[in-house]
């Protein structure tokens, strides 16, 4: 069954339309890869599932109830959590603060997130705003994890992170996925590795959704037309 | 963008429109009331150029204001009490004269910015409102024990400052005065707001790091802003001294401070027309709700809060929409 | 012929009450003359300096009055009389009497219906020195006003000073005060703060076990503030060209009618506002108020009923009037106050000889 | 061969008990691109900020054309020609596409204190802005709003700016990140040629922009750079492999 | 001059000090955990003060005059949370002095309107009345050595909630992002009107305990909101030990400046000249104080780097 299903959505940026007609859906355990080029809607369409922008056609149910209207604290507590673009740490707190800030009852505590990322560990007490780049980008995961979440959302989840650390997150993820049957939507740049760990893809095309299937079907065609790869 | 240059037409045209009706109907105290919009219209003019463009919320405009007021205010005593303003080292005259008159209250007004600014401008922000009032205040008190100007009690000018060529006791003709001033004080803001300056300032607003990234210091935009601001601001002093031929430390307390703030904010920030919408709603409201009931303050209040709630960006914001980029 | 009036006085924010109540007494009084030829037109000043001197332009210029009156305040009195007066318009003061309009500033068309500023203040030294007060500790705000009312006090105080101090304005707190009260080995105190200044102080001075007789001009034990300090107050002597208990029949029925009509004992600001519409009633019974030299003379001659008893003008247009001394007092519920002796007896003012008209 | 145009000697800085950067030597030359590569947290920011003067070294000297600049302001050294790309974009959020990119042409000629002249019609500083926004793709996007921009467009814009000073040398924090694959592509195209104008000091986790592009590579490891090579040389390099690139990669 | 004096007007100072500290306490919450400039917390004071002088009026009783004080103030705030507040949130601080200088007019008109024009009273409890003997022979109001454990414990409470408790930590979170701390789950909204309300009460509670020997008027509320400002800024906004320790000083500094500037100046001028200019002066000194603390320190004592 699904657990997130987007039918018909389209959305608005005050005048200005950015999504139109998104399709897309997640079924339970699925990982799925969003992608598109620079400013296709894939922001955009994470942003409208977890209700950070309220979309005005269409529908958008999470685990077969309509979530339209629903504030984004709601769904969060409906189990999805996120990563944003662009890590939004909270920069006056410390790291510890951040992830108490955000926990939640489950599976996933400090400890467990800090053994994931034990440069985390280290920095316990430093402000977040202080951290490096790649740093905070670890925060922002675990901060999601913290939320014990069903859903994950990642977005660019891995940018500005070393190879090696890219590396160990896809294991990590991909660990989650076997393991904690935990389903994610996720939105990366480097097509080679969404397609190690996902089942599935959907590629946006100016605030389209124009394509959906499996990676093998992803033809070189398809992908140089639409991912310019 | 077309739209704000329609309504900044129709605005002037009103406020040179009303006076002309109140002239033809022989009913000055409309013309005062006008001028009196009029001027404090060139004082938020003069404090958006900081507020406005560059982001610099200060809460103690009233002590240029003030500053313009009393620098007219002790030239015209002394020349009307005929005793030299200073003996020594050099002896200076009262003046009753708004050709003199304008350009002291002008300096007066700068230098007290240039001062007072090149002091706030190290801290930022919430304190940096804070810090600007604290200046003020420190003036306001000053004034009101400064007894050889009268102190709380204020200084009276029993008639106008003189310009060539005009009888200034005339409503209409000091009205004309104060008009043409505002259109000079406008065209002036206008150009910096689309200048290089004013360009990088308003950058500065936003991103000081990316100003400091292109070769550029925030501060000396500031102050530079400040320092402009605070001169328009003390010639709108000037002005209203005059109109009320009177000037008193109540024109530097942060209630004026925080009236010129809302003239800006009700007009629509960083808009260059906009205090002048703002000025003349707040005083025709004023001068409208008073005759309504003795707790007229409820209704300005809350037409006020209606103002911040549902239109966003001031009159300007809600009648000619988003600000558009210049281009 | 009729008369327009035109009123500015403070009916908004903070001062507000003193304001109200001098238009109701005023009021009051045009209501029971019965005349309709009187129209007053009334108009908010909020206090502001800038406000008043619009509004009277406006009275003067629009509204085209012949008579103006209402202000409270001395910085907004020196704001607007001036000009009114230079354009050849009455104004008659219900209760600012800045030094300033009394001496080389005075008008003959300025007339103060209620006190020159210094009045209560002198009538204080004079009872301080019958009362045999040695040692006084004196404080007021830092103000005009405020060193109008010191320098007022010591002109016929004739002990010595324990200490002088002045306050801020708008001060809210006067432990400090008091302490250095309680170290000066002051046998009294002489203060003057006016509205909510005045009740802080004497709270906490209640409440400081520093035990000295307090002196205080009739401001800060009105009518309208009495109720607020409370009992902190029985006793303290203050000093008042009116009193509720002044024994004549035109202030009583004034006392009995204000209460009848707005639910409230009358204040001196009240009956201050009485006094003035009386004023103005009486000259219009004897002249025509475009004949300005025939009603300046009229106004001049004060022949009406004060609520005050005996009243009569200096010189300089200035009230010639006693000046009592009253003590706080409970009745029942209310604080009110009581005449214990008469301070001054027909007192003017330091000023008048400087007056040329 | 000529004197670096950037040349940073013994620099170390520590916050409290952490020390951010060791000892560093880099130099930049005329005509390369060096990059700097190393794990998150290894003081590759820490190192930039302190050469274009958002942080102070605690020792060391920092020398850019000649000058030693390690006093500095940020603004001064701008004006000295360096120029730098923020890794968080930092742009006017307010302004359009168009005048964001002014600001870096109005900043290289200094023409700061002009009061009367509409700036939007100098034409010399507009079509050098116009041209670095031709250069990285936004042409069609002049006079959209940057706030409306997609994260991705940011990154260009951030790049365009750094173009429209025309400075002596650039120093990018990771310009690549965020940016699609076709993005980096032209990204590395544009910066191919642009070594030729004035070097890049090019910091980026992106290895394949890094080995297309760079000429020198540096790695920083826990503040201490720990090799510096040719690609091919840093490729090989076991200590690199394990510390940063990871097996896959290479 | 003795020196008991020079204690007891320090005592003083201090005391003055945690009376404005009760004030500051509530607007430094607001203004640095919501990062909203509330001028209407002055207005929330006055609430404060007169509904514990109506209570204490028809009851006689203090403690439900503190009760009505802080109930009546936390219902002020959270109505105006819920109706104009939170749509400030995520404006300039310009469009929040706006909305809550409208709100001043609002609020001091409508009590007025309510109460009418003149103070009202409202007095200490009876058993707090009259002096205690400290060492040194200074006599010492009962009332007011309340009033400084009063504030203390207030300090201490809340510096405990905002440092150490979750939701403490989850407000400071919403400070710098509040989109994405909703987006974690977390109720924002709901948590700014308990935190708004929470700051209303203690104004509330400040304008009754300050009402009880000061005067309860309409417009109370404006001069201690100023003061209140420059106490949260010495400080360093949002910081509760900052707006306690900047609380303190603005109280010794008014309290020993107009006491001791006039004595400094009689040393060199006529006394007359020297009471005139040190009163002038002291009326400026916590300006003075303010502008001297930002220009070493612009961020305030304690706000951070
Ligand atoms: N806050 C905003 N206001 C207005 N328009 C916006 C906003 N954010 C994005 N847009 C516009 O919406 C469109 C889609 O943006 P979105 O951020 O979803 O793209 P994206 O696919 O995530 O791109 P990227 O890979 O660059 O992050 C873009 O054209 C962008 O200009
Ligand atoms: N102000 C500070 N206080 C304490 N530690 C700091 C501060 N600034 C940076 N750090 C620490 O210094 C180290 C170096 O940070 P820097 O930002 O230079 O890393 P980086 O190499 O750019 O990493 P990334 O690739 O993740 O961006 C990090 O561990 C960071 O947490
Ligand atoms: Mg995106
Ligand atoms: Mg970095």
């Amino acid at each position: 069954m699904s657990l997130l299903t987007m039918s018909g959505v389209s959305a608005f940026y005050g005048p200005s339309q950015a999504l139109f007609d998104v399709n897309l859906s997640v079924d339970q355990g699925e990982v799925v890869a969003l992608m598109g080029r620079n400013g296709m809607g894939k922001s955009t369409t994470i942003k409208v599932i977890c209700r950070l922008l309220q979309h005005r056609g269409g529908d958008v149910t999470l685990d077969g109830s309509n979530i339209s209207g629903v504030p984004s604290y709601r769904v969060a507590r409906m189990g999805v959590g996120l990563v944003p673009e662009g890590r939004r740490c909270f920069k006056d707190l410390t790291v510890y603060e951040n992830l108490v800030a955000a926990a939640r009852r489950g599976e996933w505590d400090f400890e467990l997130v800090t053994e994931l990322f034990p440069r985390l560990k280290e920095r316990r007490d430093q402000a977040a705003g202080t951290l490096s780049g790649g740093e905070q980008q670890m925060l922002a995961i675990a901060r999601a994890l913290m939320t014990n979440p069903r859903l994950l959302l990642l977005d660019e989840a891995t940018e500005g992170l070393a190879p090696v650390v890219r590396q160990e997150i896809w294991a990590a993820i991909s660990n989650l996925k076997a393991n904690a049957g935990l389903t994610i939507l996720v939105v990366d740049k480097s097509l080679s590795e969404l397609r190690q760990i996902a089942d599935r893809g959907v590629i946006l095309e100016k605030g389209r959704s124009v394509w959906t299937g499996q990676f093998d079907e992803l033809t070189e065609e398809l992908s140089d037309r639409y991912l310019g790869v | 963008m077309k739209r704000e240059r329609y309504l900044n037409f129709a605005l002037m045209a009103l406020l040179l429109f009303v006076p002309l009706l109140a002239w033809l109907l022989d009913e000055p105290f409309l013309i005062t009331l006008t001028t009196r919009a009029v001027i404090f219209a060139i004082a938020g003019v003069g404090l958006n150029l900081a507020l406005g463009f560059g982001g610099l919320v200060s809460f103690g405009h009233a002590a240029f204001f003030g500053l313009g007021g009393y620098a007219m205010g002790i030239l015209a005593h002394h020349a009307q009490t005929y005793t030299p303003l200073m003996e020594w080292p050099l002896v200076i005259e009262g003046t009753k004269s708004m050709l003199v008159v304008w350009p002291v209250a002008i300096l007066t007004g700068a230098l007290a910015a240039l001062a007072i600014g090149a002091l706030s401008l190290r801290t930022s922000g919430v304190y940096f409102i804070m810090i600007t009032l604290a200046f003020g205040q420190m003036l306001f008190y000053f004034t009101i024990s400064w007894s050889a100007y009268g102190g709380e009690d204020g200084l009276s000018i029993y008639v106008r400052n003189s310009f060539p060529g005009l009888n200034t006791m005339d409503p209409i003709q000091y009205f004309a005065i104060c008009y043409g001033l505002l259109l000079l004080v406008l065209f002036g803001v206008s150009r910096v707001s689309g200048s290089a300056f004013g360009l990088m300032l308003r950058a500065a607003k936003q991103n000081e790091e990316r100003v400091q990234a292109v070769g550029q210091t925030p501060y000396r935009l500031y102050l530079i802003a400040f320092t402009i601001s605070g001169a328009i601001t003390g010639l709108a002093g000037a002005l209203f001294a005059d109109l009320n031929r009177f000037v008193s430390p109540t024109m530097l307390s942060w209630q004026v401070s925080g009236e010129i703030m809302v003239f800006v904010i009700l007009g629509g920030v960083g808009r260059v027309y906009g205090p002048v919408a703002g000025a003349a709603l707040f005083i025709l409201l004023e001068h409208t709700l008073g005759g309504l009931s003795e707790y007229w303050h409820v209704y300005l209040g809350a037409i006020l809060l209606g103002v911040v709630l549902f239109a966003r960006g001031g009159l300007y914001g809600l009648l000619a929409g988003r600000e558009v980029a210049h281009d | 012929e009729g008369l327009k009036v035109g009123m500015i006085t403070t009916l908004s924010g903070g001062g507000a009450g003193l304001g109200i109540d001098v238009r109701d007494g005023f009021m009051l009084a045009v209501e029971q003359s019965g005349r309709d030829d009187i129209e007053v037109v009334i108009e908010d000043d909020q206090r502001k300096p800038d406000v008043a001197v619009q509004l009277a332009d406006k009275m003067i210029q629009s509204e085209k009055v012949d008579v103006l009156t209402g202000i409270i305040w001395s910085n907004l009195a020196m704001a607007v009389v001036p000009a009114t007066v230079a354009q050849g318009k009455f104004y008659l003061s219900p209760n600012a009497g800045p030094s300033a309009l009394a001496g080389k500033g005075c008008n003959k068309n300025y007339f103060n219906v209620a006190w020159q500023n210094d009045n209560l203040h002198e009538a204080a030294g004079a009872y301080a020195n019958s009362a045999d007060l040695k040692n006084s500790f004196i404080l007021a705000p830092n103000y005009p006003a405020g060193k109008d009312a010191l320098t007022g006090y010591k002109r016929f105080y004739e002990g010595d000073l324990a200490g002088e101090i002045y306050t801020k304005l708008g001060q809210t707190d006067y432990a400090s005060e008091i302490a250095q009260i309680r170290a000066s080995g002051a046998d009294s105190i002489y203060f003057f703060l006016p509205g909510g200044m005045g009740i802080s102080f004497l709270k906490q001075y209640a409440d400081s076990g520093v035990n000295l007789p307090v002196v205080g001009p009739a401001f800060s034990f009105d009518q309208g503030i009495l109720q607020a300090v409370g009992a902190a107050a029985l006793g303290v002597k203050n000093t008042s060209q009116w009193s509720k208990d002044i024994d004549n029949a035109t202030n009583a029925a004034f006392v009995e009618s204000f209460a009848a009509k707005y639910g409230r004992l009358p204040s001196l600001y009240a009956s201050q506002g009485f006094d003035t519409a009386n004023l103005l009633i009486s000259a219009m019974g004897s002249a025509d108020v475009a004949d300005q030299d025939a009603f300046r003379a009229a106004l001049q001659a004060a022949d009406f009923d004060s609520t005050r008893g005996d009243f009569a003008f200096g010189p300089n247009n200035h009230p010639i009037q006693d000046i009592y001394v009253r003590e706080v007092v409970q009745e029942g519920d209310v604080f009110t106050n009581k005449i214990v002796s008469v301070g001054l007896e027909d007192h003017g003012d330091a000023y008048a000889s400087d007056c040329k008209m | 061969m000529t004197d670096p145009v950037l040349d940073v000697q013994g620099v170390t800085k520590a916050f409290g008990g952490l020390v951010a950067s060791k000892n560093i030597d880099l130099d930049l030359r005329q005509g390369e691109i060096h990059a700097l590569i190393g794990p998150n947290g290894a003081g590759k920011s820490t190192l930039v900020q302190q050469v274009t003067g958002g942080l102070t070294p605690d020792s060391g000297r920092i020398v850019f054309d000649g000058h030693d600049v390690g006093a500095m302001s940020t603004a001064k050294r701008a004006q000295f020609g360096m120029a730098r790309t923020f890794q968080i974009s930092s742009l006017a959020m307010e302004y359009t596409v168009l005048q964001n990119a002014m600001l870096g042409a109005l900043g290289r000629k200094g023409k700061v204190l002009s009061f009367f002249k509409n700036v939007m019609r100098e034409l010399d500083l507009r079509s050098a802005a116009e041209l670095a926004l031709e250069q990285v793709g936004l042409s069609d996007f002049q006079s959209v709003r940057t706030a409306d921009l997609s994260h991705g467009q940011r990154r260009q814009l951030e790049v365009a700016v750094a173009l429209t000073l025309s400075p002596k040398a650039f120093l990018m924090d990771e310009p690549m990140a965020g940016m699609g694959a076709d993005g980096s592509r032209s990204l590395i195209r544009i910066l191919d040629a642009l070594r030729d104008r004035a070097p890049i000091l090019l910091i980026e986790h992106d290895m394949d922009a890094v080995f297309a592009l760079a000429d020198r590579v540096s790695v920083l490891v826990y503040g201490e750079i720990i090799a510096t090579g040719s690609v091919h040389e840093i490729r090989a390099n076991p200590d690199v492999r394990r510390a940063y690139l990871g097996e896959e990669v290479g | 001059m003795s020196w008991i004096l020079l204690v007891e007007q320090t005592l003083n100072g201090l005391q003055f000090g945690v009376m404005l500290f009760l004030m500051a306490a509530g607007l430094t919450l607001i203004f640095g955990v919501m990062g909203l400039i509330n001028l209407a917390h002055g207005s929330l004071y006055m609430v404060g003060a007169f509904a514990a002088a109506a209570v204490a009026g028809a009851t006689g009783s203090f403690g439900l005059a503190l009760a009505a004080s802080l109930t009546a103030a936390a219902l002020a705030g959270v109505v105006i949370e819920t109706t104009v507040i939170r749509r400030l949130y995520d404006r300039d601080h310009l469009d929040q002095v706006l909305a809550t200088f409208a709100l001043i007019l609002i609020f001091s008109e409508g009590t007025r309107w309510l109460f009418g024009s003149f103070p009202l009273f409202l007095d200490r409890p009876e058993f707090l009345a009259g002096t205690v003997s400290l060492p040194f022979g200074i006599e010492y109001s009962k009332y007011r050595l309340s009033l400084i454990g009063v504030g203390l414990a207030v300090a201490a409470g809340l510096f405990w909630m905002i440092a150490k408790t979750r939701i403490g930590i989850q407000i400071r979170a919403g400070e710098n992002d509040r989109e994405m701390i909703g987006a974690l789950g977390v109720d924002i909204s709901k948590l700014y009107t308990l935190v708004f309300a929470l700051g209303a009460a203690l104004a509330g509670l400040a304008g009754a305990l300050i009402g009880a020997i000061q005067s309860v008027q309409v417009g109370m509320g404006e001069p201690v909101l100023i003061l209140a400002f420059v106490v949260i800024v010495i400080g360093g906004i949002g910081s509760i030990q900052g707006a306690l320790v900047g609380a303190i000083l603005v109280g010794v500094t008014d309290t020993l400046g107009s006491f001791l500037l006039p004595k400094v100046f009689s040393l060199f001028l006529a006394p007359a000249a020297a009471t005139s200019v040190g009163s002038s002066l002291a009326s400026m000194a916590i300006y003075i104080l303010m502008a001297g603390v930002l220009l070493v320190r612009p961020k305030g004592l304690f706000g951070g780097a």
